[in-house]
């Protein structure tokens, strides 16, 4: 593929993920806001398909583009309609200094890390290589994680049982 | 074997025992009783064995052009008969008699019905509202004496409720 | 903790898919389930009790028809038993079995529509409503045959039948008897044991015997919940007392127990049609009454078994040509009087299926 | 680089050869090629005709399939369905599409437009992107992906929350409702899916489409003669996903009307209907692809065109769910979500399980193909019909308390027979 295509690609995924991220948080309705959110997570799809990682795109559509939002639509209609919009909140003047400390520290390592060219093509094969490097190197991390999601999930369940 | 019809006289006879000086008037077809002691009269049949009236089965009124009257037709279905009581209410601008849904809850509907159409109020009825026709409705149409609504509009819909014009009381 | 949600009101009709008409039920959701239940009513008042005290008692039949549209002939029978009460006439042997035949052809084509929706109800995509709407269709055939009209029949006369049956009838509805037993059998093999059907209405819309009781219910609501009463046995009219047939009883009172009973009384609706082809005698089929009958000042309450249950006529008359009070039992309106109790804690999807059994025709329910 | 499969693989057969339309294609291209255009142009020509066929494909076949349904369904309902309009009823469909673009289009006064306007459009993209990695033949595949069976179930998540804006921007509590039901609905049947055809990725170890279907023509083995209780809880699974009785929770027209589409008119109902029949090609083709074979049918494909194999597994098995449409009644939303948590789930993981182990007793110990398929294909159907019947008996929907009692004949009146009903465990029996 032409190099052009590549950075045209990369250019316009980029502008629909930071663009539909900052509608995220301008619009005020909270469900137009979760569509933004799921254009924002598309986004994110293509460039890990720019990137090569199949695996690792379609794994974004599916959680977060198609799970994800399911259950902020739910958490959102679970909730009174009185805050279904995204009203204006007394914690928006500390949260600036604390976004733009963020921002400063992101933009700064951006600037000054010295980022290296990739050298080789892209993975000919890229499920199989996650797949045994979370059952093998990353075991670990992997069975914490299933434990800690299980513990939620039973967390969740005991929470809301009634008797 | 058909159902037997006890007979106005028998039923009087029967109150009469357990609930003197509530009978006003008895006919081998009916018996009437005193408004007051309709719903002790009820309870009364509904639970005393050789009655046994623990099913209503039609709650109606009639009007009398100088009364009201509302008939009740009470069935047993393990002694399968058949008795009908009668109230008469004479104030006939607001006839008032108590409710039976204490008694039998098969009355709410039919005392709905009954007050909607008759304008007879059932005291004691908890949810005594207009069921066919409108809250709103001018009269009560199968009174007698209604031939027309007030303000010489002929019956039927011409406007529907809540329309500029119309008093904004719906179907709820 | 529990989790609740905002109550949230839905309106189920006037214009729903299986209100059955223009019935409304208003339900207040949490979530799915319900939490309250108000019915609105009155969207097909034509205010019939009125209409009928000024007309004549022969002009009061069609409305009879009226009422309850998908069971008209049993509307005109327990009118025209009422009439025939009230002014003392005899009605000939041959229009006594004629009437018989009529109810029950009537009665298996109402549960039949019945069954159909109430299937319907259950989320079947109209399958098992057309198979039913083909064996109703039959019976309209036959209806048709004898009087011209299929639905609004105006068939029953004060005093027996408006006309003789053609010569066809008989050997037609024979063969309507003949055939029934085996397409009923056919559904039941199709529809009893439908583990879907099963799930969906088998503890649904429970209507214990003592509840059904003190709310008035009556019909195959009535005889679902486990009481054992049908006004053709208990107070027999016609000549029923001459025929042969079992009450069928549910034991759960729930919406399946429904829906069997009234696919077993299509079964014995067969059987007193048998017996009643058999049994129909010769001679006159109505008796002839004055133009404007005057029955003398008195006032009776008639009543049959109606496919929908108890239909009574209470009609009062002060010796002039119309009645001075002419009042409806409609089954299906006071077999409404449970549906709250019937429906609430349930799904949405359950109260429909709970209004399908309860079998309303809002023709009679609002009259 | 996603389309290297037209010059790997098998050679290219001549272009006019049409048991692979794969082949016409690929002379195009090479003539393209050979021409010296720029490089892209292939590309361009090979992605726009695949999505132009797909697109007329699938707009003629649903033409096809609305007739063709409601003549079956009528069949099935003692009618004769539509007749009219042309030979047999054919341009039913026709006039159909006409009335229904010469239609108003109503948007509901509080909707919100946005989403309104665009859920029609949208809830059109996951039933036909789907198709893109799915084979019609050997070459006839627009993009044969490697995470193949992943992106069809990514895909299918997408359409909860198409259906979640529809009901929700229409303003209609009928619409909330249902977009509420589906969105619960999927959610708890993706998981369903997965393991479904997780278990025939165990198998063919591969997630490529054409892989799989390269599996079970390499065995002479479709993939439902191993993994029966994968193919029957996919079955379920789509047909939750494409709104089907008995599952049709989410437009239960007995219950809320149309549910989420309830307000939509027009072409815009238009195009739901449409999404929701090319869905259904779409799982049904999944079907046909990952258990029943794809393309091939046991050499037959050597002499007829591979595509009309496939079409031809297609339209049989989508008849499948228009039989289950005319016969079956609906399940209540609770029943189906616990079908799918309580029944499948379990059975499903058992499943998936009972896959790995086969697969690795096979290559560990380098067992013949042929001695050890037929092995596992009697074990799994037993297995299956033990599982099915079994965790049916542990939850108690066959016991006999639960089967209906036919009703009492009685010739007395009078009596009370009622009994109160049986509690079932964990059943949904109410406090009356």
């Amino acid at each position: 593929m032409d190099d052009s295509g590549s950075v045209v690609a990369f250019w316009t995924l980029a502008a629909l993920t930071v663009g539909s991220a900052l509608m995220v948080v301008a619009v005020r309705n909270l469900v137009h806001a979760v569509v933004y959110l799921i254009l924002s997570f598309v986004g994110v799809a293509g460039i890990f398909v720019l990137l090569s990682a199949d695996f690792l795109a379609v794994a974004q559509v599916l959680i977060y583009a198609g799970a994800i939002p399911v259950l902020i639509i739910f958490a959102i209609m679970l909730t009174p309609r009185a805050a279904r919009d995204n009203a204006e909140t007394s914690l928006g003047l500390p949260a600036l200094p604390l976004v733009g400390a963020l921002l400063a520290t992101i933009i700064s390592i951006a600037v000054v890390t010295d980022w290296p060219e990739a050298t080789r093509g892209g993975f000919e094969e890229t499920t199989s290589v996650i797949g045994e490097a979370l059952l093998s190197t990353y075991v670990l991390p992997f069975e914490i994680a299933s434990v800690l999601l299980l513990a939620a999930m039973l967390g969740a369940i005991i929470l809301v049982r009634e008797d | 074997m058909p159902t037997r019809f006890l007979s106005g006289l028998e039923l009087a006879q029967r109150i009469e025992q357990k609930l003197p000086q509530t009978v006003v008037e008895a006919l081998p077809e009916w018996v009437e009783v005193q408004p007051e002691k309709l719903v002790d009269v009820c309870t009364f049949l509904r639970d005393d064995p050789d009655a046994d009236f623990r099913f209503l089965a039609s709650l109606t009124g009639v009007d009398r052009l100088d009364h009201f009257e509302a008939v009740y037709h009470l069935q047993s279905f393990r002694l399968n008969q058949l008795g009908v009581l009668k109230v008469k209410s004479w104030d006939h601008d607001d006839p008032e008699v108590p409710s039976v849904a204490p008694v039998w809850p098969g009355a709410v509907l039919q005392e709905r019905e009954t007050y909607d159409l008759m304008g007879i109020r059932f005291a004691g009825h908890a949810g005594l509202r207009r069921i066919f026709l409108w809250e709103g409705f001018p009269g009560h149409p199968l009174r007698k004496d209604w031939l027309s609504m007030p303000g010489q509009r002929m019956p039927g819909l011409h406007r529907f409720p809540g329309e500029p014009g119309e008093p904004d009381v719906g179907r709820g | 903790m529990a989790m609740k949600t905002e109550p949230f009101v839905v309106n189920i009709g006037p214009q729903h898919p299986s209100t059955h008409g223009v019935f409304r039920m208003k339900l207040t959701l949490d979530g799915e389930r319900i939490i309250d239940v108000d019915m609105i009513l009155g969207y097909l008042h034509r205010s019939m009790e009125k209409l009928a005290e000024e007309r004549t008692y022969t002009q009061n039949i069609p409305f009879t028809d009226r009422a309850d549209y998908l069971a008209a002939m049993t509307g005109n029978l327990a009118y025209c038993l009422a009439a025939e009460k009230l002014a003392g006439v005899e009605v000939p042997e041959r229009a006594q079995w004629l009437r018989v035949i009529m109810s029950e052809l009537q009665r298996i084509a109402s549960h039949a529509l019945a069954i159909g929706t109430f299937i319907n109800d259950c989320g079947a995509w109209h399958t098992p409503l057309m198979y039913m709407l083909r064996e109703r269709e039959k019976v309209l055939d036959l209806f048709e045959m004898a009087c011209g009209a299929r639905l609004t029949v105006n068939y029953m006369r004060i005093g027996g039948v408006a006309f003789d049956v053609p010569d066809g009838f008989v050997p037609a509805c024979r063969a309507l008897v003949k055939e029934m037993p085996d397409r009923i059998a056919e559904y039941e093999g199709l529809l009893l044991e439908n583990e879907i059907l099963v799930a969906r209405a088998r503890g649904v819309g429970i209507l214990p015997a003592d509840m059904a009781i003190a709310y008035s219910i009556s019909g195959p609501m009535l005889r679902g919940s486990g009481v054992a009463w049908d006004l053709r046995k208990a107070d027999p009219y016609a000549v029923y007392d001459q025929v042969d047939f079992d009450i069928p009883v549910g034991t759960n009172g729930d919406s399946y127990d429904r829906f069997l009973v009234r696919m077993e009384e299509m079964r014995q609706s067969v059987r007193i049609l048998e017996q009643g082809l058999d049994a129909l005698p010769g001679g006159p089929v109505n008796v002839d009454i004055p133009v404007a009958l005057m029955p003398p000042p008195g006032e009776t309450y008639a009543r049959i078994e109606s496919p929908r249950g108890e239909l009574g006529f209470y009609v009062v008359s002060d010796g002039g040509p119309a009645p001075f009070r002419f009042h409806i039992r409609a089954a299906s309106y006071i077999n409404l009087s449970a549906l709250r109790e019937m429906t609430v804690g349930l799904t949405v999807a359950d109260a429909i299926v709970v209004l399908g059994s309860v079998d309303i025709v809002m023709g009679e329910v609002d009259r | 680089m996603p389309f290297d499969w037209l010059r790997a693989g098998p050679p290219l057969a001549e272009w006019w050869d049409l048991r692979d339309l794969g082949n016409a294609v690929g002379g195009l291209l090479g003539w393209i090629d050979d021409r010296g255009g720029p490089s892209w142009l292939p590309y361009v020509v090979s992605g726009l005709i695949g999505i132009v066929g797909i697109l007329l494909w699938s707009v003629f076949s649903q033409l096809f399939f609305v007739w063709a349904e409601r003549r079956l369904v009528a069949r099935i309902q003692v009618r004769l369905g539509p007749n009219r309009a042309g030979p047999l009823g054919l341009l039913q469909p026709v006039a159909d599409a006409l009335k229904v673009l010469t239609k108003e289009m109503i948007t509901p006064r509080n909707a919100d437009r946005l989403l309104f306007w665009a859920s029609p459009i949208l809830v059109m993209v996951p039933a036909l992107v789907v198709f893109a990695v799915l084979p019609f033949g050997e070459r006839m595949v627009l993009a044969d992906l490697n995470v193949g069976v992943l992106f069809v179930i990514a895909i299918g998540s997408i359409n909860t929350i198409v259906v979640f804006m529809a009901g929700w921007s229409s303003s209609n509590k009928f619409s909330l409702l249902g977009a509420m039901r589906t969105v619960a609905m999927l959610i708890s049947y993706e998981l369903v899916q997965v393991l479904a055809l997780l278990a025939v990725v165990v198998f063919t170890n591969s997630m490529r489409m054409g892989a799989i279907v390269g599996w079970q023509d390499d065995f002479n083995t479709w993939i439902v003669f191993v993994q029966p209780l994968a193919l029957l809880a996919y079955i379920f699974a789509g047909a939750v996903e494409i709104n089907r009785t008995p599952t049709d929770i989410a437009e239960a027209e007995s219950e809320i009307v149309a549910g989420y589409h309830t307000e939509y008119g027009g072409i815009r109902w238009g195009m739901f209907q449409l999404a929701e029949y090319v869905a259904g090609f779409a799982i049904a083709a999944i079907v046909v692809t990952m258990y029943l074979g794809g393309w091939t049918l046991w050499g037959l494909e050597e002499w007829v065109p591979g595509w009309l194999i496939f079409l031809g597994k297609l339209y049989g098995f989508f008849f499948v769910f228009i039989w289950m449409r005319g016969t079956l009644p609906r399940l209540r939303v609770d029943q189906l979500m616990g079908f799918a948590w309580k029944y499948l789930l379990p059975l499903l993981l058992v499943n998936v399980l009972l896959a790995g182990l086969e697969v690795l007793i096979w290559q560990e110990n380098g067992f013949a193909a042929e001695a050890v398929l037929p092995a596992f294909a009697v074990a799994n159907w037993a297995l299956a019909v033990v599982l099915v019947v079994g965790w049916g008996q542990v939850l108690g929907h066959l016991r006999p308390e639960h089967r209906a009692k036919r009703p009492v004949l009685v010739k007395e009146v009078g009596a009370i027979l009622y009994e109160p009903y049986p509690l079932r465990p964990g059943g949904s029996v109410p406090e009356a």
